[in-house]
């Protein structure tokens, strides 16, 4: 009923192509986030998806039903804007309920929506203020209640909680999952969080610039990455690149971690770059490599290790309390099967 | 009982009276006054024609003895009302001049209600007497020296309105007066290129202009009457307005004769320029319409109607046979030399279209204003008349 | 590219915009269609149907009175707008400061709007006379040398029609720029306080940019009221001393009623509507270019 | 540091009051005349003291002008036509307001093709004299049959007032966060159920300004209103104008002054309770 | 020279009074994190400090004068506004320069400090483009960029990264942190990002309803909460709270986690509550407590494992890559030096 298709999407502002020829399949049911860079286009697509731009090329399926051209409210959809972009004139109440009163629903109905959605997002006793007299993370929930309560085929979420407390997003987060199950509508969410993305999603989809990088779970995305951007940009401390060239062989690398690769997963003479996540690096007294402790993060719950081998820089994730200072020479080695290995000019993942 | 809606322009107070005068008059013959004022001639004038466009015309309206609604009658859109002028004989009491601008090709399409003469001089007894001037003028001459006098005395010689139309009035009596009679006529009956050419018109033209040299800085712009005001506070000494600035005198509680003097023009033979209204009449073939409108002319041009609407209108009687006793001194003069054929004289505007006399005030005011070859004024105003 | 469902979902849009079109068809184009026909004829009180080619507009060029009031349209157009508007923002920016009587201040200024001219005019014809006005009592308050006779003056009448026109329009000015005042963010003005901006420049540089759409308004009600100022003009000076303060719309408001000259005054009225067409294409052109480059 | 602010913070208000009363001194000069002409004694008008305070002030002339003042045969002074301007009034401000707030906002909001064209006529339009048109409305009202009634002339206001109108509710439109208006199309809100929930709570100041202009624009319509109102409708204007104006007549000014003023009573008592609608930040806190 | 100095501060919006005497000493130098729950007046405390509202009692000394009724500008103040309030019609760079522009700044030094910022801040390329044309995150750089070419005493920052994906943010962190180095400016930073918090603060301040909940080092606040608001406020998932009452000898524990308190802690039959983080829950065969697993989430480098002891449910972080699932019975155990114990009445810590 309510998947989205979108085919050869092209968008222009002017002469800035915003989105570039994007083929996207979304499953009906699915809950699929968007990540990307700062200005990468994924607002841009939601508002194509919603149908608030007009697109300059292809096609947007929804429900199997051509939509390229309907208007916004016959895609049945809901959405929160990145900007809110909240009823000034119209109290709390009246901006969650305006979408049901203007299609007819039942007074009784709306009442129970809208409290049912005021008591989630924890908007009871505001319901009856403006915009202007909410504090910012008052704002977005109310865009989000917003949207909440129509019940939509398809949710497109703009950073929902982008301006809300761990404590308050961590529930929402898990009320969303669960509405998501019980609404068992497709959900297009665009996220910064990288929890959020993970624990979101059945599928994220990485883009950067326009173009989509890679479409996976999360555990495809975050482990095997499909090129150098995407490990990159996900996993915070970032993935540890290590450049190196492969041996005659075909497997020995040089470079600040000289390792055996398996055999075929690159060719001989290849200039490659090894991607290791931080995580994945172990302190252990009998590890194969050295290397002095530059700077330590805590985290509360871990603490963050920048070390550093020869010229080339580490970070590394240490859980258990020991206690790590600046200027220690710690023994490490790294768990192999989760290594990343990708080609140095085309950036892509070799396997 | 006949309705005659009529259109005019008589909204203030005493022209209010007047036109109540007619209204009972009608009243009194079995007719029905619809009163729509519209305060000035042009606005008045327009509404009238609008309406008829629209097809909903009034039963009368008021226009000027003038060519004013000459377009009006080419289009077939008034009706005569020859029988009543025949049976009232308008004929033989109207004067020429007035004749002369509701008659067209043998038909009578207005039934005129009174003249008025735009020219006059009004003189400050106050001021005359403050500059020493002993005796009204009796010729132009005279005139210039009494302003000489006054300028003399530190007063405002001429009290003058600086508008078009007062510069127009102002013109009209230069040319009447100082020019004559011929020449008057053959500028705008006649609209001679070599009397516009000439030099008599060229002295008339330079004795209008001195007349401006009389005038104080403030005038241009100034309401008529507050130009009379001047003359009644004893400022200025002479004005040169229609007889309706008795009204304003009047209203001061000043009296001819006694406060102020009046004069259409000097010496016994001087013209005497008519102008006035009349009341046209829309066509309509509504029988009980016609009548009415038939009435309203017939009721309009007798000799009680006439008296009763003057002594408040401050004009005068558009026949001589009527008692004069009620009117004033100034009407009383008028009326009087009225009755000599010879010395009645129309206004330019009975002459030439709207068009021209618009044309000609141009070129009057500008030269009144500023300082134009006069014989370039020649050129304008032969052009203006073409 | 739009479909037709959406043509339909549109139509909503376009059926609102009925009147409107049914109003620019009939009422403004009808009528200027048929003002352009009757400036090509010879018509007096009533149109006539004949065709006498470009003659009224060989008059109207020929006319001095007619160039006069063009150039009185420019001098007034130009300096009454810049009046207007500098004075109603400066009103309207001391008013939005949150002062006392707010409200009767508001109508002290705008209450010239709601006088006729007829009345006012005079009052402004007297209190700028010099016999009667401003110059007088100054003098006679002992400042003898103190001179303000524009009203009389050729040169300088047109100075006091603007004069008299700002006093009646400012306040309108000022309206709508409160209004457009009223609407910017207060975020805007928290984020220039903090930035250490001076009002007035906030007011130069940030405000008055965003009022943007609020100038557009402003300026093209104005310049509409421009070429059409007549109430003034002939309440203050009757387009004296002479022509000198005369302006189109006296001219063919003379040729339609007092002078019976239809085809004059509608040729009178075409020349203004070419005029202001010259001035407003290129302006168009450039905006619907910039429009077509940038943004949606 | 912040004496020296409290006292540099009083000067500038100090100078923002003086601006203010200045300018007010200015506007109201005008009105002083004729507040002060209209309680003085025609003799003491002729004097020509404009400045001066009346000797003896006397309310006849607002009295006169009130009810006794004549404007033709009657002499029953302004008030005559009042009722008949409350009739014109009423229906030429809400339409003209309403009909330029949807146009305003199809127009900017939905920009449907064409629409910039015909505003670009309309806007053209608006620099025609109104007095060249009347004649063709004349004839086209005649034969819509409605030349010379109510209608009529509220179809004329109609005719004026649009320009204007859209012009003022299109820009002001323009420049609310474009982002309200693809919320409210996600929430399904079709052509008129957006304007009137959404868009018209917003207007608020500009239906003011709307307001305020169009009152103004009616009331004091003189020309229009004496075309096409027909004779039993004629506006309060007429019967001013009527006392006011005169070729050839005597003219009291202290009546004119006072029969202005009456005149324009309704328009300045809308000014003055305006203000509540002069709202701040109406579009705050809708969007980031 | 710039401290910040708040004393019995309180502000109200008509009759809600949402600053409720507020005492703040922010010294000079410092990094100070503002944190709370959303509408607990974090942006309304900023929004006074800068001057932007007027307060209804208390006094804010900046740089030991004292500037209640200071104008903003006077108060040598940089900020972010959480809404971001951009001049629309500026592009980017002017934007950014003009308050430069307006103090007279010499136009070299403006142009060098803007081109700092936008390099910083990747808005280079969109120095020429209007705010309309930016995504929110570009839009919320532009904000970052306008405060930090002012080189103020004082830098208020509300939420300026909650837009930005998490490589940008790490990186302007980063940034950040060098800056208040180099500046050696005050920093009062608004964030509901805790990593933002642990690794920018100097000191933690925790809000809610617009009191001060506790004031302290990034550790102090999240290793020793001062009540059961903080403890559950900071840390993502959050502390597992397990409700017990002490026995008669003011030591044992009885509940889900019976244990024994050090002495003095707690007084004999108080009712108290204990709070353990997750990372402090550790598996382990020989632990003394055995759950079930009901729900696990994968994080990436680490995995949230949700467990339930009778009806207590807990979570717990497991770092090494051991597999969990649904239903699997484990053995745990906890760190007993990191627990908090809290009086279950008036909600404060005992120690
Ligand atoms: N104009 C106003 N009128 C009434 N209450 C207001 C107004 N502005 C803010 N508030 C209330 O004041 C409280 C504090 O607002 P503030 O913006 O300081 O919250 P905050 O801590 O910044 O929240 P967030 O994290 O959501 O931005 C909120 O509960 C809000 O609803
Ligand atoms: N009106 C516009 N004109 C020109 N360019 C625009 C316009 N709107 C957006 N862009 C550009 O399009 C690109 C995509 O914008 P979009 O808002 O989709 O980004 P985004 O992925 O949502 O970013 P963010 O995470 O910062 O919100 C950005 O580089 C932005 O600068
Ligand atoms: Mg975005
Ligand atoms: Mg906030």
């Amino acid at each position: 009923m309510s998947g989205v298709n979108i085919q050869g999407l092209s968008i222009k502002f002017g002469a800035n192509e915003v989105i570039k020829g994007l083929d996207l399949q979304v499953v009906e049911g699915e809950f699929l986030v968007l990540l990307g860079p700062s200005g990468c286009g994924k607002s841009t697509l939601l508002h194509s998806i919603a149908g608030l731009i007009d697109v300059s090329g292809g096609r947007i399926e929804i429900g199997g039903q051509d939509m390229t051209d309907a208007e916004p409210s016959e895609r049945g959809i809901g959405m929160v804007f990145q900007s809110y972009a909240l009823y000034p004139t119209m109290t709390v109440e009246k901006n969650m309920s305006f979408g049901l009163r203007v299609a007819g629903t039942p007074k009784a109905e709306i009442a129970r929506r809208v409290d049912k959605a005021a008591q989630m997002l924890q908007l009871t006793p505001l319901l009856q203020r403006k915009p202007a007299q909410l504090s910012g993370g008052q704002r977005q929930r109310v865009a989000i209640g917003r949207a909440l309560v129509r019940e939509a085929g398809v949710f497109l979420f703009d950073e929902p909680l982008s301006n809300l407390d761990a404590k308050l997003r961590a529930e929402l987060r898990r009320e969303l999952k669960l509405l998501h199950h019980t609404l068992g509508s497709t959900m297009i969410y665009v996220t910064h969080d990288q929890v959020e993305a993970m624990t979101l999603a059945s599928r994220i989809v990485v883009m950067k610039g326009g173009v989509i990088q890679q479409i996976g779970t999360p555990a495809e995305v975050y482990e095997r990455p499909a090129n150098l951007f995407v490990a990159g940009f996900l996993g915070a401390p970032a993935i540890n690149l290590v450049p190196a060239r492969v041996g005659a062989d075909g497997r020995t690398l040089d470079g600040a971690l000289p390792l055996q690769l398996a055999e075929g997963r690159a060719t001989a003479g290849q200039a490659v770059v090894l991607g290791v996540r931080p995580e994945h690096i172990r302190l252990q007294d009998d590890g194969r490599w050295r290397a002095t402790v530059e700077l330590v993060e805590p985290m509360g719950n871990h603490q963050v290790v920048w070390m550093k081998l020869g010229t080339q820089g580490f970070s590394a994730l240490v859980h258990d309390g020991r206690r790590v200072a600046a200027g220690d020479v710690l023994a490490f080695d790294l768990d192999e099967s989760a290594l990343s290995v990708f080609d140095a000019t085309t950036e892509t993942r070799l396997d | 009982q006949l309705k005659a809606e009529v259109i005019h322009w008589w909204t203030s107070g005493g022209e209010s009276a007047a036109a109540k005068t007619l209204a009972e008059a009608y009243k009194a013959q079995g007719g029905q006054w619809v009163d729509t004022a519209i305060a000035l001639g042009e606005q008045a004038r327009s509404v009238a024609i609008n309406r008829i466009a629209g097809g909903n015309p009034p039963t009368a309206a008021q226009f000027n003895t003038t060519q004013q609604f000459r377009d009006i009658v080419e289009q077939g859109l008034l009706n005569n009302v020859d029988d009543v002028a025949k049976r009232d004989g308008w004929d033989k009491f109207l004067p020429e001049t007035v004749l002369q601008a509701i008659r067209v090709n043998g038909h009578y399409y207005a039934a005129p209600v009174n003249i008025h003469n735009m020219s006059w001089f009004w003189f400050s007894k106050a001021a005359f007497k403050k500059a020493g001037i002993a005796e009204e003028p009796k010729s132009f001459d005279e005139l210039f020296a009494a302003l000489d006098k006054l300028k003399a005395a530190g007063l405002v010689p001429l009290a003058h309105g600086g508008q078009p139309w007062q510069d127009g009035i102002v013109f009209t009596a230069t040319l009447a007066h100082y020019g004559g009679r011929d020449l008057y006529l053959k500028v705008f009956r006649d609209r001679d290129p070599k009397a516009i050419m000439g030099e008599d018109f060229k002295k008339v033209l330079l004795a209008f202009k001195r007349l401006q040299s009389y005038t104080d800085k403030g005038s241009p712009g100034r309401n008529w009457n507050d130009a009379t005001a001047m003359l009644i506070n004893g400022r200025a000494g002479v004005q040169i307005m229609g007889d309706w600035a008795k009204g304003e005198f009047a209203q001061a509680k000043q009296e001819a004769g006694k406060d102020y003097g009046c004069s259409f023009g000097f010496g016994p033979n001087a013209p005497y320029i008519v102008q006035g209204d009349v009341m046209v009449f829309p066509k309509t073939s509504k029988p009980d319409q016609i009548k009415a409108q038939q009435l309203l002319a017939s009721v309009i041009t007798q000799p009680a109607t006439q008296v009763a609407f003057s002594q408040k209108k401050g004009s005068i009687p558009i026949r001589t046979d009527v008692d004069v006793s009620k009117l004033d001194i100034c009407a009383q003069m008028g009326v009087a030399a009225m009755k000599d054929k010879a010395r009645q004289l129309g206004n330019g505007e009975i002459y030439i279209t709207p068009d021209q006399n618009g044309a000609l005030q141009d070129v009057l005011t500008s030269y009144w204003n500023r300082n134009i070859p006069v014989e370039k004024v020649q050129k304008d105003v032969l052009s203006a008349l073409k | 590219m739009t479909s037709p469902r959406r043509f339909l979902k549109r139509s909503a849009a376009w059926f609102a915009l009925l009147p409107l079109a049914l109003i620019v068809c009939v009422g403004y184009v009808g009528t200027v269609l048929w003002t352009l026909r009757t400036s090509v004829s010879s018509s007096r009180t009533f149109p006539k149907d004949d065709f006498v080619g470009l003659q009224q507009f060989e008059r109207l060029l020929d006319n001095e009175r007619w160039q006069l009031a063009i150039h009185n349209l420019a001098v007034y157009g130009v300096l009454y707008i810049a009046a207007a508007m500098l004075i109603g923002f400066l009103l309207a920016v001391f008013i939005d400061q949150k002062v006392r009587g707010e409200g009767v201040l508001r109508t002290a200024f705008l209450y010239p709007y709601a006088m006729s001219f007829v009345a006012t005019g005079l009052v402004w014809q007297w209190v700028l006379n010099p016999d009667s006005g401003l110059q007088n009592a100054m003098q006679q308050l002992g400042w003898t040398n103190f001179q303000f006779d524009w009203i009389v003056d050729q040169d300088m009448v047109i100075y006091t029609v603007v004069i008299a026109g700002t006093w009646q329009g400012a306040g309108l000015v000022m309206a709508l720029m409160l209004a457009g005042l009223r609407g910017i963010d207060e975020e805007i003005w928290k984020a220039a306080r903090l930035d250490g901006i001076p009002a007035w420049r906030v007011y130069l540089s940030v405000v008055l940019p965003m009022m943007g759409p609020t100038l557009a308004t402003v300026f093209t009600l104005l310049a509409v009221s421009v070429v059409k100022v007549f109430d003034t003009v002939v309440a203050m000076t009757q387009g004296g001393p002479g022509t000198a303060s005369d302006v189109p719309a006296k001219f063919i408001m003379d040729h339609l009623f007092g002078r019976a000259n239809l085809a004059l005054a509608s040729a009178g009225a075409v020349m203004l509507l070419i005029t202001v067409l010259a001035l407003v294409a290129p302006l168009a052109y450039v905006r619907s270019r910039q429009k077509s480059q940038g943004g949606h | 540091m912040a004496k020296q602010r409290k006292v540099t913070a009083v000067w500038a208000r100090i100078g923002i009051y003086a601006f203010l009363l200045a300018a007010a001194a200015f506007f109201l000069l005008p009105l002083y005349v004729m507040l002060t002409t209209s309680f003085k004694s025609m003799e003491e008008i002729r004097l020509g003291q404009i400045f001066a305070l009346p000797s003896a002030p006397s309310f006849d002339a607002w009295r006169a002008a009130w009810s006794e003042a004549c404007t033709g045969v009657s002499c029953e002074g302004v008030r005559g036509g009042f009722w008949n301007s409350v009739a014109i009034a009423v229906p030429s401000v809400v339409l003209p307001i309403l009909l330029g707030a949807v146009n305003g906002y199809a127009l900017s909001w939905w920009k449907p093709r064409g629409g910039e064209w015909l505003f670009g006529i309309l806007m053209l339009g608006a620099f025609i004299p109104i007095q060249v048109m009347i004649y063709p409305l004349v004839k086209l009202e005649a034969a819509l049959g409605i030349y010379s009634s109510l209608p009529g002339i509220v179809v004329v206001h109609l005719v004026f007032a649009m320009p204007i109108m859209t012009l003022l509710f299109r820009n002001y439109y323009a420049g609310l966060p474009a982002e309200l208006f693809k919320a409210a199309r996600v929430d399904g809100g079709g052509f008129w159920r957006i304007f009137v929930q959404l868009v018209l709570p917003m207007s608020t100041p500009m239906l003011i300004v709307a307001a305020i202009m169009q009152i103004t624009g009616v009331w004091n319509d003189y020309i229009l209103g004496l075309t096409f109102a027909g004779r039993e409708n004629q506006p309060m204007t007429v019967q001013l104008n009527n006392v006011i104006n005169t070729t050839t007549g005597e003219r009291l000014y202290n009546l004119n002054m006072a029969a202005t003023i009456l005149t324009s009573a309704v328009p300045l008592l809308v000014y003055l309770i305006s203000g509540r609608w002069f709202v701040r930040g109406i579009a705050a806190g809708a969007v980031k």
